[in-house]
């Protein structure tokens, strides 16, 4: 008996030790949310800028949104874009587009159940298209394997956000993904430029789990109403310095203002005691 | 109006139903003033059953006397569909009473959908004002 | 803008629009939309993965040719959608439909390139060039209408005509520009539409935006919009009080292009919109440039009417949170200059019905 | 022993042997090292971790860089004993019994803004020292280090290094979308007839696994969510590829599985910058600052997952 037990540990060890070579990312995955939970499902208050590299445009455009624009007819059903649909409740799906001839993968293909959004990650070495071609929520997608690493680099996508809370995307940000599996686990990261509204690279992480018995959560269709009766043409916002929520967040949680809008300079270690000096005022 | 202000924590479930029909077309929570209720009482005019979010008009007064159209944000119709609502629940004439969340701009006149009684027939969804799941 | 959801029909004037838009709600119509449009002509048109072609090449859909060989002398060719295509590279953006019928060109570039304008029209197609439209007056926008004119012919055997709204060929005849290079027929009504190439051909005069000469044309077949220099993804809109601008008439001429645009889903695809310079751009795009402009002015106006100097309005930086992305201080047309312009209109009186849209 | 038991014992043992070559069989069949693979985990390291590396709290910034309020567990799926401990922290009690170290223990220390400083203490163990609350961590790599009797702060970490497949070693899998095995570029054997040419980065860096046992119980924030002695904590430390501006980026995965506060294992994935000297190394007792003023949180517990 005893020598099947140590039959079971040696075999178990022996599995373990051979386990680590899955590279193939294809399946059904779906979010884990144990980081920012709040503001990646549900949604807080206004006014969460923590952890955002914001420049002073990006503060300005902040300070004037208005949540309620999101209801404009031509505002409600677009999507969140590459560099941020990963951070919200997200489930996806990849495969991979083979040439027959070759085996060689051509491209990886991903659906992701927010909005239905289609991707294509070229693994043909193809050159990005140039500038004047139309921009995508989804963007122009090039990848390459490094290891077990596959990294993407993602252009041409379409402004839109990386926060809710109003903190804008320009059209000329670059996204470069990393996806890494273990078992059942990926690992993706993405790491976002930015010379519009970012002063540096704004760095963002996700786990996803390999979804073991599929979920019919795949559909997302939006339909045009007037959600809200407004004038069709209203833009709603704030002006300057009037927007009076834009301190919900920081005086929800007793937080300084100045550091949840402060941008890179908070993001590091060094700025822990200026920070418990401003809480210390408080 | 019958306005009654009152204190309401937000339940989980509500919460949870928002959160995954919302689909991150924009944050409740920042939409409305979610410590806050309102109720308004009136004739229903159109109900989109649709996503991101459902969306119920309602012809009721406002405070300051004049009948105005209420737009109540309800669940996505994913959402709603798991709990019993279909596009033929609610119609257009329905007298509805409805209890929710003030939107943060009172000149919009929104409510985030809380709780919904129809006399005609009894029906009910969602909690009734002051009840809490918690 | 007209929306189309299960519960409501669209007008009639949008019918054609309004199809693709309950089409582009399958999500087939997605994967055209989300796919094809960001791959330069690449061969996988993402519409479905049953239909990959596995070769990498950027060779344009429609015409065939790779980039080079829809590159002449610097000036570019891009088949955006239906029978119309772009041509970058030759000042502002030159649209060229093509079918049947013949060849329409809206604008035509600025003098240098005509050439090769000219060229690359040819490489679309051989068929008579028979009508040129000028979205303004702008020499960037007109320097290749001579070339271009002669080098087509109308139906009645004289050079291609020359399309534009009448305060267009006023500004023209005044900065002394050769007759040939004038658009003689011209219109003063809101709107002209006519038959070409297999559809409708809607031209559009917003009044007092970037100028008061300004045309926007609308390909309805197509589904393609030309807006001329009311947008750009390059820098703030040009509004030249000089000859007749106004930021009231520019916002209710955006306005004016949501309402005819059209996503094919979720905000994405369907109507593209050729801007006067930039890339091809759709609704999600005009969108944001309206909503902008707007923002912008309002708090221009908010701060004049606090009676505030120019000086004091320029050191708020009231653009600040778009400069990244429009400002161009070496460019003819700076962050401040689009203030000043707005600010020095600020008390300029505007038609009820421009007001109306403008809100 | 009986005839009959002898007779048990040697089939058992033939069945596990079988068992295990064909297990080996199957191992033989992944990537292995290099033929030349070097002796020892530092020589042979596929991934250079060492050098000084700064935390950038881009994600759970109000629970990293500030201490949030008594009961603000946002995103943590903590189950009722989990809650209820949490609700009972308190930070003056935790400073009079000497225990400040709580938040600096390996199930939170890597969520804690501050540098690490990671060397080589020797061929076959990798060192982490972190300047926030002035720890160290020592990762194992010999199969002969054993955790000493006495739990620690920072328990006793089993390091393996996870190689990518080798060229002969099966790098075209990931190229030609083939996981079953290697294969030869141009033509091989294993029934398979080819592929295409293989590129170099197929082969390049790996990933450091890390499993830690052995440690006290501390907490997963600084606000006194609670980790128990029994949790199992792994952990994934990816060297990324050089982004485009030359900043060096490391991403640490961390999985804690702890059934007697958590409902599910608890996901987080840490980011640090490579930085280029210690010149902003700053060591710091273990301290936490205080949370704000004010009641208690209503923070909204993690919900379940949309499956």
């Amino acid at each position: 008996m005893r020598a099947l037990v140590l039959c079971g540990a040696l075999a178990a060890a022996f599995a373990a030790a051979s386990a680590h070579a899955q590279i193939d990312i294809s399946g059904e995955w779906a979010g884990k949310y144990h980081e920012d939970f709040d503001d990646r499902v549900p949604g807080d208050v206004q006014g969460d800028f923590t952890g955002v590299p914001m420049n002073d445009a990006a503060r300005r455009f902040a300070e004037s949104w208005d949540v309620t624009r999101v209801n404009l007819l031509e505002h409600q059903c677009q999507p969140y874009n590459v560099a941020h649909i990963f951070r919200g409740p997200m489930q996806f799906r990849i495969w991979a587009e083979k040439d027959p001839a070759t085996q060689s993968i051509i491209a990886y293909r991903e659906y992701l159940g927010t909005y239905q959004q289609y991707r294509t990650i070229w693994m043909d070495n193809r050159p990005h298209p140039p500038e004047y071609v139309p921009h995508t929520n989804m963007g122009f997608s090039t990848g390459e394997w490094h290891g077990d690493i596959l990294t993407v680099t993602t252009t041409h996508i379409k402004k839109e956000f990386y926060r809710r809370s109003g903190i804008p995307s320009s059209d000329r940000t670059t996204l470069v993904e990393h996806y890494i599996r273990h078992g059942n686990l990926l690992s993706h990261v993405m790491i976002i430029t930015d010379p519009v509204y970012l002063t540096e690279p704004y760095l963002n992480s996700e786990e996803f789990v390999l979804m073991d018995r599929g979920n019919q959560n795949w559909l997302y269709n939006c339909e045009y109403v007037m959600e809200v009766p407004m004038d069709k043409n209203k833009v709603p916002y704030y002006l300057p310095g009037m927007n009076p929520f834009i301190e919900d967040y920081a005086k929800k949680f007793g937080l300084p203002f100045e550091a949840v809008f402060g941008g890179a300079p908070t993001m590091y270690p060094e700025y822990q005691p200026k920070l418990e000096q401003l809480m210390k005022r408080r | 109006m019958r306005a009654n202000w009152k204190v309401v924590l937000p339940t989980v479930l509500l919460a949870l139903a928002a959160a995954f029909a919302a689909r991150a077309h924009h944050s409740f929570t920042a939409t409305y003033f979610e410590d806050r209720t309102i109720t308004i009482e009136g004739k229903l005019l159109q109900f989109m059953f649709r996503n991101p979010h459902s969306f119920v008009h309602v012809e009721a007064p406002g405070d300051d006397g004049q009948m105005h159209r209420w737009a109540v944000e309800w669940g996505g119709a994913g959402a709603l569909a798991g709990q019993g609502v279909t596009n033929q629940t609610l119609r257009a004439g329905d007298v509805v009473k409805i209890t929710g969340n003030p939107g943060r701009d009172a000149a919009d006149y929104r409510i985030r959908m809380q709780y919904l009684r129809r006399d005609s027939d009894g029906f009910e969804w969602g909690k009734k004002p002051g009840e809490s799941f918690q | 803008m007209t929306r189309v959801a299960p519960q409501s029909a669209p007008r009639p004037r949008r019918a054609a629009a309004a199809r693709r838009a309950v089409t582009g709600l399958a999500i087939a119509s997605l994967l055209a939309a989300s796919g094809a449009r960001a791959q330069s002509g690449s061969p996988f048109d993402g519409t479905s993965p049953e239909r990959v072609s596995y070769s990498a090449s950027d060779k344009d859909a429609r015409s065939g040719m790779d980039r080079a060989e829809r590159t002449v002398d610097g000036v570019e060719t891009y088949h955006v959608q239906g029978n119309v295509y772009m041509l970058i590279g030759a000042g502002a953006n030159v649209a060229v439909q093509v079918g049947a019928d013949g060849v329409l060109v809206v604008d035509t570039g600025g003098g240098a390139k005509r050439a090769a304008v000219l060229a690359a029209i040819r490489r679309l197609s051989s068929g008579p060039i028979r009508w040129i439209v000028n979205t303004s007056a702008e020499a960037d926008h007109t320097g290749g209408n001579e070339t271009i004119s002669q080098a087509g012919q109308t139906v009645n055997g004289n050079p291609a005509a020359i399309i534009a709204h009448e305060n267009a060929l006023a500004r023209m005849t005044d900065a002394n520009r050769p007759i040939t290079e004038l658009p003689l027929n011209t219109f003063f009504e809101p709107s002209r539409d006519f038959y070409f190439n297999g559809e409708a051909v809607f031209l559009y005069h917003p009044q007092n935006a970037h100028t008061d000469g300004d045309v926007f044309v609308y390909f309805r077949g197509s589904d393609v919009l030309v807006s001329g220099d009311l947008f750009t993804t390059t820098q703030y809109p040009v509004i030249r009080a000089d000859q007749g601008g106004g930021v009231d008439g520019l916002v209710a001429g955006l306005n004016q292009m949501l309402d005819i645009a059209v996503p094919k889903y979720l905000q994405e695809g369907g109507t593209y919109v050729i801007p006067g310079h930039g890339r091809v751009c759709d609704e999600a795009e005009l969108l944001d440039y309206r909503d902008m402009v707007v923002i912008v002015r309002d708090r221009i106006r908010n701060l004049a009417a606090q009676g505030m100097t120019l000086q004091q309005v320029l050191a708020t930086r009231p653009a600040l949170d778009y400069d990244g992305r429009y400002d161009s201080p070496r460019g003819a047309w700076t962050s401040a200059m689009f203030v000043e312009a707005i600010y020095r209109d600020a008390g300029k009186t505007t038609s009820g019905k421009q007001r109306a849209a403008a809100k | 022993m009986s005839a009959h038991r002898r007779f048990g014992r040697r089939v058992a043992l033939a069945s596990c042997a079988a068992v295990l070559t064909g297990l080996g069989v199957q191992a033989s069949a992944q990537p292995r090292p290099p033929a030349n693979a070097p002796a020892s985990p530092k020589a042979g390291a596929p991934i250079d971790l060492t050098g000084y590396w700064v935390s950038v709290v881009s994600e759970d910034w109000r629970h990293r860089m500030a201490t949030a309020r008594k009961g603000d567990y946002e995103s943590l799926p903590l189950n009722a004993n989990g809650r209820r401990t949490a609700d009972a922290w308190n930070l003056d009690a935790d400073s009079a019994a000497g225990a400040q170290c709580k938040a600096f223990g390996v199930g939170g220390l890597i969520r804690q803004p501050g540098r690490l400083h990671v060397t080589w203490a020797d061929d076959d163990t990798l060192r982490v020292d972190f300047d926030a609350g002035t720890q160290t961590r020592l990762l194992e790599f010999a199969s002969t280090a054993q955790p000493s009797g006495e739990k620690t702060w920072q328990g006793f970490s089993r390091a393996q290094w996870l190689r990518p497949p080798q060229a002969g070693g099966g790098p075209a899998r990931a190229q030609i979308g083939n996981n079953t095995g290697p294969i030869a570029p141009g033509g091989g054997g294993r029934g398979q007839r080819g592929g295409p040419e293989l590129s170099p980065a197929l082969a390049e860096g790996g990933s450091l696994k890390v499993v830690t046992t052995n440690f006290r119980a501390g907490y997963l924030r600084k606000n006194g969510v609670p980790y128990s002695e029994s949790a199992s904590i792994t952990e994934y430390y990816h060297r990324l590829p050089d982004a485009p501006n030359g900043d060096v980026y490391l991403d640490v995965v961390t999985i804690v599985e702890d059934p007697e506060y958590l409902n599910e294992p608890l996901y987080t994935s840490t980011m640090f910058k490579r930085e280029a000297n210690g010149a902003k190394w700053s060591p710091t007792p273990c301290r936490t600052a205080p949370p704000p003023a004010g009641p208690q949180a209503a923070a909204r517990p993690a919900e379940p997952l949309p499956r």
